[in-house]
């Protein structure tokens, strides 16, 4: 077994990555984890990106040894989606306590896992590592071989802990975890030439229910979704695969990459997030399948199925577009989204005025530039406070970003959607790009955004209001002061003129109009002047004489 | 602009609607030590007794003149004498509020009249306070009822001002419509002494009806506006009115009493209160206070946060005009579609609603449209429940009666907070009906998404998101 | 077909009724109904009473012929339960206009049934009349008999318009209408030897289910019950009965005495109310159905059945007697209520220290003497402020009434228990007398009462305390006031001697204590005890030192 | 006296406990111009940080040290030194404050001596208070974190009042626990000022973590209280704390400025609130002013429409000690019975609960004691919801997180007016769940009252009136 320092290096030696590509062999070993900068940094840690790349499986109970931290703060934060057991929403930590730090915390890990077999007896039980423990030298892998022995059920040590790095590499070192020590691990029931693997899916919002229906209608099986609605027999039994897609190059490329070298899965990077971008992956699974040996005619049916879904959902985008003219959009993600949501969002007559690449491949780069022309408005990186002027001086009319910058959107009051992880919209496919530019609209045109943008009233009313001083309300409401009170209010402020002055000036010289009033008092009637006509109508005799 | 559609049926099933007489009954609650009286046969005012028992959770005082057959025939003068009579020497009314019914308009009951011979026989009620209005279960409906005998209290209690009597700027006359709860009016009350004004509720039902122990039992209402306080409205400076239904008794104090105006027809949503704050600070020459500051960042906050689930939302609204108004346009503010819209009598502000028709129906109408409309939120009074079961869906309950939840008289929708509130609260309900109902499962896609035998399943983008929704 | 005077004139002279048999026939005519007193009744018209009797039919529509008062006023406010349809608890009314009070409301009315029966279709329609259409002449039992005819299926006239009197008059007018139109026209499936039907049984909260699981299993089968969870089919087939209960006397007695007429019903008055009174009324049931011809076995059957249900009552009536001790209960119900409640409450070991008997027989009136001993405390009429009193001034622990006097003990903060229609748990049976007795402990055991009856703050202030007068807050926040505003408050109002007056001592003596302060200035000490105490320790290096 | 019973378990499952830390980071976030920092692995900021943004549903600062493998070998001086520098250039934050972890703690960092040694090279940070206090993930809860954090704030910042510094008997300190909400303090805030007091509020949440739209964007916190303020807290005349949690920092306050303290554990419920208006009422040397005189009406009317609803019902609450302490209480005086309590820290409260037992434990322990006795009400935080839907249970929503619902900030519980809003809330909720589950039907008697044949079903009337209920 490798040490967690191999494994971490064997990560940023990967071979199957972009970015990897272009690194002489020095900067590969430096890793390719950006070093934090405390005070300024963002993010979650390795165990945040090993729990996030496993949690999807839904059979499995996910223990986390550490103290209450790591699982107390964090747990059912993710809307996953799963069509059988909800076994993986269960959370399980050992709460180290102090005790445990001071006398090594093993022993309540192997009773904590003995007492979740005791209660659930799930088909395996992946535990996670973190920090503490692993400052004070719990062997997680250690404990984990003796439970899986004494309790003949595979346990799985997840060595991932907060302080070794980014969530990126959290989730490869989960990928690793997976490769080391339950892929291969069991047979499928039956295997066809259809087979696939999807690797680095989620089902975030159920998601993948939107895409499998296609393959459902083409024959391709799901053998394993790593890990969106999988199940631990399915990720063990997933080497017999014929082809493999990965949905997400950042989190598992090296599962892919291995699974290819030791099994023979060839893989492809794709996406199904916009139009091109489903077609293509489905055109891609399809070819992978038939030179594995599936029947040639899928390719056929497949470009039939692309044919009629991408009809449909132009069709289905097509009454937006007038809608969408002149409207400019801001996309702030990464990856393959950053360039697959910007030619949905131009399909459907948005314009974009920028899009992230922060996290995105040279080639995903080359991608946005065929779509937005070269001068596009490319964004390295954006910090919060940009972002808010940006929207605030309405650069865009839209913005569609993770959850992180939601609140920087909507303090500018401007629309915003969420295109990552926490949306409680499922945006995959055809039919979710559909609904993608439902929801696009249905922010565009809400009535709510011109309210909020309106002044508040105090900005708006005259600053001579502002600067007003106004008797204490006790005494407004005392009769004993009242009138006195009242005839020295202040009606005109500019010039300090009272009630009672004013009133005096009606009675005796039976003033009927403001300009009157101005006239015989000193008020200038300028932000006043409501007030003056309130005393005007206010004589009950001139009104009356008014009614007749 | 909304197209106003009339009934054509000739039965009305599950009725939104409740009768003109209890409304204007109502109004007469929101005064101090007052009795209304239904001058009506005693199933009237036993039935609308039980409909403000239930929503308040309180004892009532609502009277009958018990016209029996016999009486019908004979006219209701004696009934109407001695019913005044009883009351005023077994409860010690500070004033009795009389309205007619059906059954005494139908007869003709010439209740004026009634009343100087009664008044001419019995000197002793010579100080009793006797407000009569008309109101016909036949015609309009609750808020016209509470509408007309607030315009009647006007024109009979509040004192012509004297010569040069003069006014004071800062007591302000509030005439809420009956849409308001006693906590809406609390709200008000505070707001406007925020800003150093005086307010005067013309009807007061916050101090009458808000819930409270009192020490002693009392047969009439406890608290509300006295009949000296409403004499002295006329000195006010400024006369605010809440709803249109409350246009008419404004215009009423305006002219006897010179009074200027403003009808505030919605104080439920940010612009409708900015208006409201700015008209405040103007008439009372204060700055809007720091406390509406920061509770219009928290509505605007609120909105925000809410938008996501209110947002793009089918909604369906029965409820009386200026309700329906004030709702709607609170809901349409926030990018909620209202697709069925249903009143109960006719107003001036029904063609100003942001929906394309609406309906001067019924509930089984309301249930009818949100279904065709597919609306996926109903929001009416109590008796909406078994159709929002029917139909399965998320239940905002609002206006009045409210029998089967407890809060009816403390439910807020005015003002910044309460509009906050409000949101929260239809956002919570929404959010988890979703919950319940509507997770993702791979079957739900399968039918979103459509197998290809599954024909029409994609007829429009609109069905679509419907069913992906 | 008689008319609606005649009908009211022969309920009156009702010679079932207990109360009747004892007057002269001059006071028979005169008619039961006590004159109703305007400006001081209370209760529900006798259209009310007609509703109220005939709208547990669960399958009929019940149709208003009226204004919208009438129905839209008071639809949906009932609590029958319903073990079928639920048409009953859909509202229907004309909702006559200004118009249709001018030409008559007729036409309407036709249309009306016409709409329903092509919506609902259901096995019969009840139309009821109300004061206006009366009034202007409406003929609904030419109406209702016209349609009958055209659209083949019952249509009902209900014929009881509010003014005609009260509520208990028109549940005996719609009695009549049963009879007149409905009980005999239609034929059972089959008939047994024990087929009963109950008589003025409403099902509120669906308590009838609490005793017919008995008569299940004695093999007694309800053909009809009039009207809870009732079927029109039932009701129109019920004179083929064995043998009828009469549940409530005072709204259906003109029914079961008529049916005994017509039929050969025998019947008797009971109740399942309290212990005693639901075994006598099995004992009873099982007696008349014998005597009709039942298997004898069935006598011993019931015997068996009482035996079993009395003893397990009892016994988990038992543990409350001690709870119970010294509990004093104060009964306002009327009719058998008023005695077979006192019984079982007796059982449970509550002193009754009065029950009311309004609406109670001479019979019922025996029986609680007998229960409670001569003296006992018989409320003939009571008003709301003698209640309120009564309960204000601790004479009873709980009352046990209906919701019209719910506000009335409530606001005397004593606990009360709803036992009329309005109530939301089912009492009946021995099942529900246990609940009955759960719900009693549950209130009286509350400890909110003894809080509500804590008098507020504000009356257990000192007097001195409310008088004293206080600068505007606006001052007290305003820093520039602030040191001058500080140092003159009164600290005691009694001797109205001010802070700064205090500190000065303080400073001057080095005073540490509230006796001191009280020599060196003209402070009290008493009311302002604590705020001096506040005063002196804040001191700090005073306070510093008595830490050290 | 309730017992309390200590967790057995090894394994946690469905925690209720939070970590310290980010207790203590949360209380920083109600100062002004704050930037709360915790020294430890960035994936502890980060996973706070997203429970406050769920919860809040507003931007909040957390920063965070990011220590690295290598770091914590080697100490996190330099992670501390940078973290300070890059905030303080960055964001010009008014104050840091700095919360450790379980991975500094086990590391041994001496933060105040690395503080001293920060201050001393880099001198523009002279006037930059630092607060730091020691908060052991592997430690207590959140509301020790919170309170920890509090009184090192008092200790660091407060300044002792001079030699004859005078006090103003009208400025009162109030020191709220972690489980008051914005809603909850600016409540406080209106009822304080309504005394003619002169509140300072430390923290001060509802200033910053409201909801509100600031015009510009700020890295830091926007609102709270200022440190200006919170220096000048010594010349106030009284203290009050809310929670015992509050005690240590009342204590200290007291201590350091001689400023007397009186500590509320409740604030819920109508005695709480009696109490509370009387010490009001007698240091401020005002009457109750007539608002409170009518809410306090209201709130005992609410309690006698509520009781019939939530009188008798078996509860199930899982909370930090404060809220557990104070939510059972008001539901004990409302006559329900505490069945279920289970809380994450220890506190001298505990005991004193109305309920037999009190378990220190997890959500398991909770939904567990729930099904065993019966429960009919489940009131939690958030992740309760999945107990909640497998035990079929109405489920009231309190505490932190709660993130699956809007208006967490607003939720109101202390005052009479907040009482009787919640009492209302959790009456209604007990209704819907009524009519939705418990609705009477033939065979729910039928099994209830047993027929022969099913043995047992009478065992005892408990067993009986639950089936009926």
């Amino acid at each position: 077994m490798r040490s967690l320092a191999a494994t971490v290096q064997n990560i940023f030696d990967e071979p199957g990555c972009a970015k990897n590509g272009i690194k002489s062999e020095a900067e590969r070993k430096n890793g390719c984890t950006k070093q934090l900068q405390p005070g300024s940094a963002a993010g979650g840690c390795a165990f945040d990106g090993a729990k996030v790349a496993l949690q999807p499986f839904t059979d499995v109970a996910h223990l986390v040894h550490g103290p209450i931290a790591c699982e107390g703060n964090s747990w059912d934060n993710r809307g996953a989606a799963s069509s059988g057991s909800n076994l993986w929403r269960t959370s399980f930590t050992t709460d180290l306590s102090e005790t445990d730090i001071v006398f090594g915390g093993e022993k309540r890990l192997c009773k904590a896992i003995k007492e979740i077999i005791d209660k659930c007896d799930p088909p395996a039980i992946f535990v996670y590592q973190t920090c503490i423990p692993a400052m004070i030298g719990d062997d997680i892998n250690a404990v984990c071989k003796a439970a899986s022995q004494r309790f003949a059920k595979p346990v799985i040590p997840i060595n991932s802990p907060g302080f070794v790095g980014s969530k990126n590499l959290g989730n490869k070192l989960a990928g690793e975890a997976l490769l080391d020590y339950v892929i291969g691990t069991q047979e499928p029931d039956y295997t066809t030439p259809y087979d696939i693997n999807l690797i680095g899916e989620y089902n975030l919002s159920g998601e993948l229910w939107q895409v499998k229906p296609l393959l459902d209608e083409l024959g391709i099986r799901i053998l394993s979704c790593i890990s969106g609605d999988g199940k631990y027999r399915e990720v063990a039994s997933s080497h017999r695969a014929r082809a493999a897609m990965l949905v997400c190059s950042k989190s598992m490329i090296n599962v892919a990459r291995k699974m290819e070298q030791r099994y023979g899965i060839p893989f492809f990077e794709g996406a199904f997030y916009g139009i091109q971008d489903s077609s293509e992956s489905l055109r891609q699974l399809a070819r992978l399948l038939v030179e594995r040996g599936a029947p040639a005619d899928l390719l056929g049916r497949t470009e039939a199925v692309i044919a009629r879904e991408e009809a449909w959902a132009r069709a289905a985008i097509g009454p937006y577009r007038p809608r969408f003219e002149g409207k400019k959009a801001l996309l702030i993600t990464g990856g393959v989204k950053s360039w697959s949501i910007v030619a949905a969002l131009q399909e459907a007559g948005l314009e974009l005025v920028g899009t992230s690449v922060k996290k995105s491949t040279r080639k995903d780069k080359e991608r946005i530039k065929e779509l937005m022309g070269q001068d596009a408005h490319v964004i390295e990186d954006i910090t919060p406070r940009e972002m808010f002027k940006m929207l605030k001086d309405a650069k865009a009319d839209i913005m569609l970003s993770g959850g992180k910058s939601q609140f920087v959107a909507l303090k500018a009051a401007m629309p915003w959607l969420d295109i990552n992880q926490e949306r409680c919209h499922a945006y995959m496919g055809y039919v979710g790009m559909v609904k993608l530019v439902e929801e696009i609209d249905k922010s565009l045109s809400s009535p709510m955004w011109e309210q909020l943008r309106r002044p508040a009233p105090w900005q708006a009313l005259a600053k001579a209001m502002e600067q007003m001083q106004s008797p204490a309300a006790a005494i407004a409401c005392d009769p004993a002061l009242a009138e006195t009170a009242r005839r020295a209010r202040k009606i005109c402020v500019c010039n300090t003129v009272d009630l009672g002055t004013i009133e005096d000036a009606i009675y005796a010289h039976g003033l009927r109009s403001v300009a009157a009033v101005r006239e015989h008092t000193n008020a200038a009637g300028g932000c006043c002047r409501r007030r003056i006509e309130g005393i005007l109508v206010s004589d009950p005799s001139a009104m009356v004489q008014a009614a007749e | 602009m909304a197209i106003v559609t009339a009934p054509t049926k000739a039965c009305a099933v599950n009725p939104l609607k409740m009768s003109q007489p209890i409304g204007g009954a109502f109004a007469f609650m929101g005064l101090r030590g007052a009795m209304p009286l239904l001058h009506g046969s005693q199933g009237c005012t036993s039935f609308g007794l039980t409909l403000f028992v239930r929503h308040f959770k309180e004892a009532v005082p609502l009277q009958t003149t018990a016209m029996s057959e016999v009486a019908t025939v004979l006219g209701g003068y004696e009934n109407l004498e001695q019913a005044i009579l009883n009351i005023y020497n077994r409860t010690k009314p500070k004033i009795i509020g009389i309205c007619s019914t059906g059954v005494t308009e139908t007869n003709g009951d010439d209740v004026d009249a009634y009343l100087k011979l009664i008044r001419s026989k019995h000197p002793q009620l010579a100080k009793l306070p006797l407000v009569y209005v008309s109101t016909p279960d036949f015609k309009g409906a609750f808020q016209d009822g509470w509408g007309k005998a607030v315009a009647r209290i006007v024109e009979v209690l509040v004192e012509r001002p004297g010569a040069n009597g003069l006014r004071d700027p800062l007591k302000v006359n509030v005439l809420p419509g009956c849409h308001l709860t006693p906590g809406d009016i609390d709200e008000l009350r505070v707001i406007l002494e925020d800003f150093g004004l005086c307010p005067s509720f013309l009807p007061d039902v916050a101090g009458s009806l808000d819930g409270h122990i009192p020490d002693e039992f009392t047969p009439t209402t406890i608290g509300g506006i006295g009949v000296d306080e409403i004499a002295g409205m006329g000195r006010a400076g400024w006369t605010i009115a809440i709803g249109a239904q409350m246009q008419r008794a404004a215009e009423v104090m305006q002219v006897k009493t010179g009074v200027p105006f403003r009808v505030f027809e919605r104080l439920c949503g940010l612009c409708p209160n900015d208006e409201f704050m700015t008209f405040l600070s103007e008439i009372s020459g204060r700055p809007i206070p720091l406390k509406y500051r920061r509770q219009r960042g928290q509505l605007a906050d609120a909105m925000l946060d809410a938008h996501f689930h209110i947002g793009g939302r089918k909604v369906a609204i029965g409820a009386e005009p200026d309700l329906l108004f004030d709702m709607s346009g609170m809901l349409h503010d926030m990018g909620a579609q209202v697709t069925a819209a249903v009143t109960t009598t006719q107003s001036e502000v029904i063609e100003r609603i942001k929906t394309k028709e609406v309906l001067i129906g019924d509930l089984e109408d309301l249930e009818g449209l949100a279904k065709t409309h597919h609306c996926d939120l109903l929001i009416t009074h109590s008796h909406g429940r078994q159709a929002a079961a029917r139909l399965k869906l998320p239940f905002y309950r609002t206006g009045f009666p409210m029998f089967d939840r407890l809060g009816a008289g403390h439910q807020l929708s005015v003002g910044y907070r309460g509009t906050r509130n409000l949101i929260f609260e239809i956002a919570n309900l929404v959010i988890a009906h979703r919950e319940e109902n509507d997770q993702p499962t791979p079957d739900r896609w399968r039918t979103a998404a459509g197998l290809p035998r599954c024909s029409g399943y994609r007829s429009s983008a609109g069905a679509a998101g419907r069913s992906i929704a």
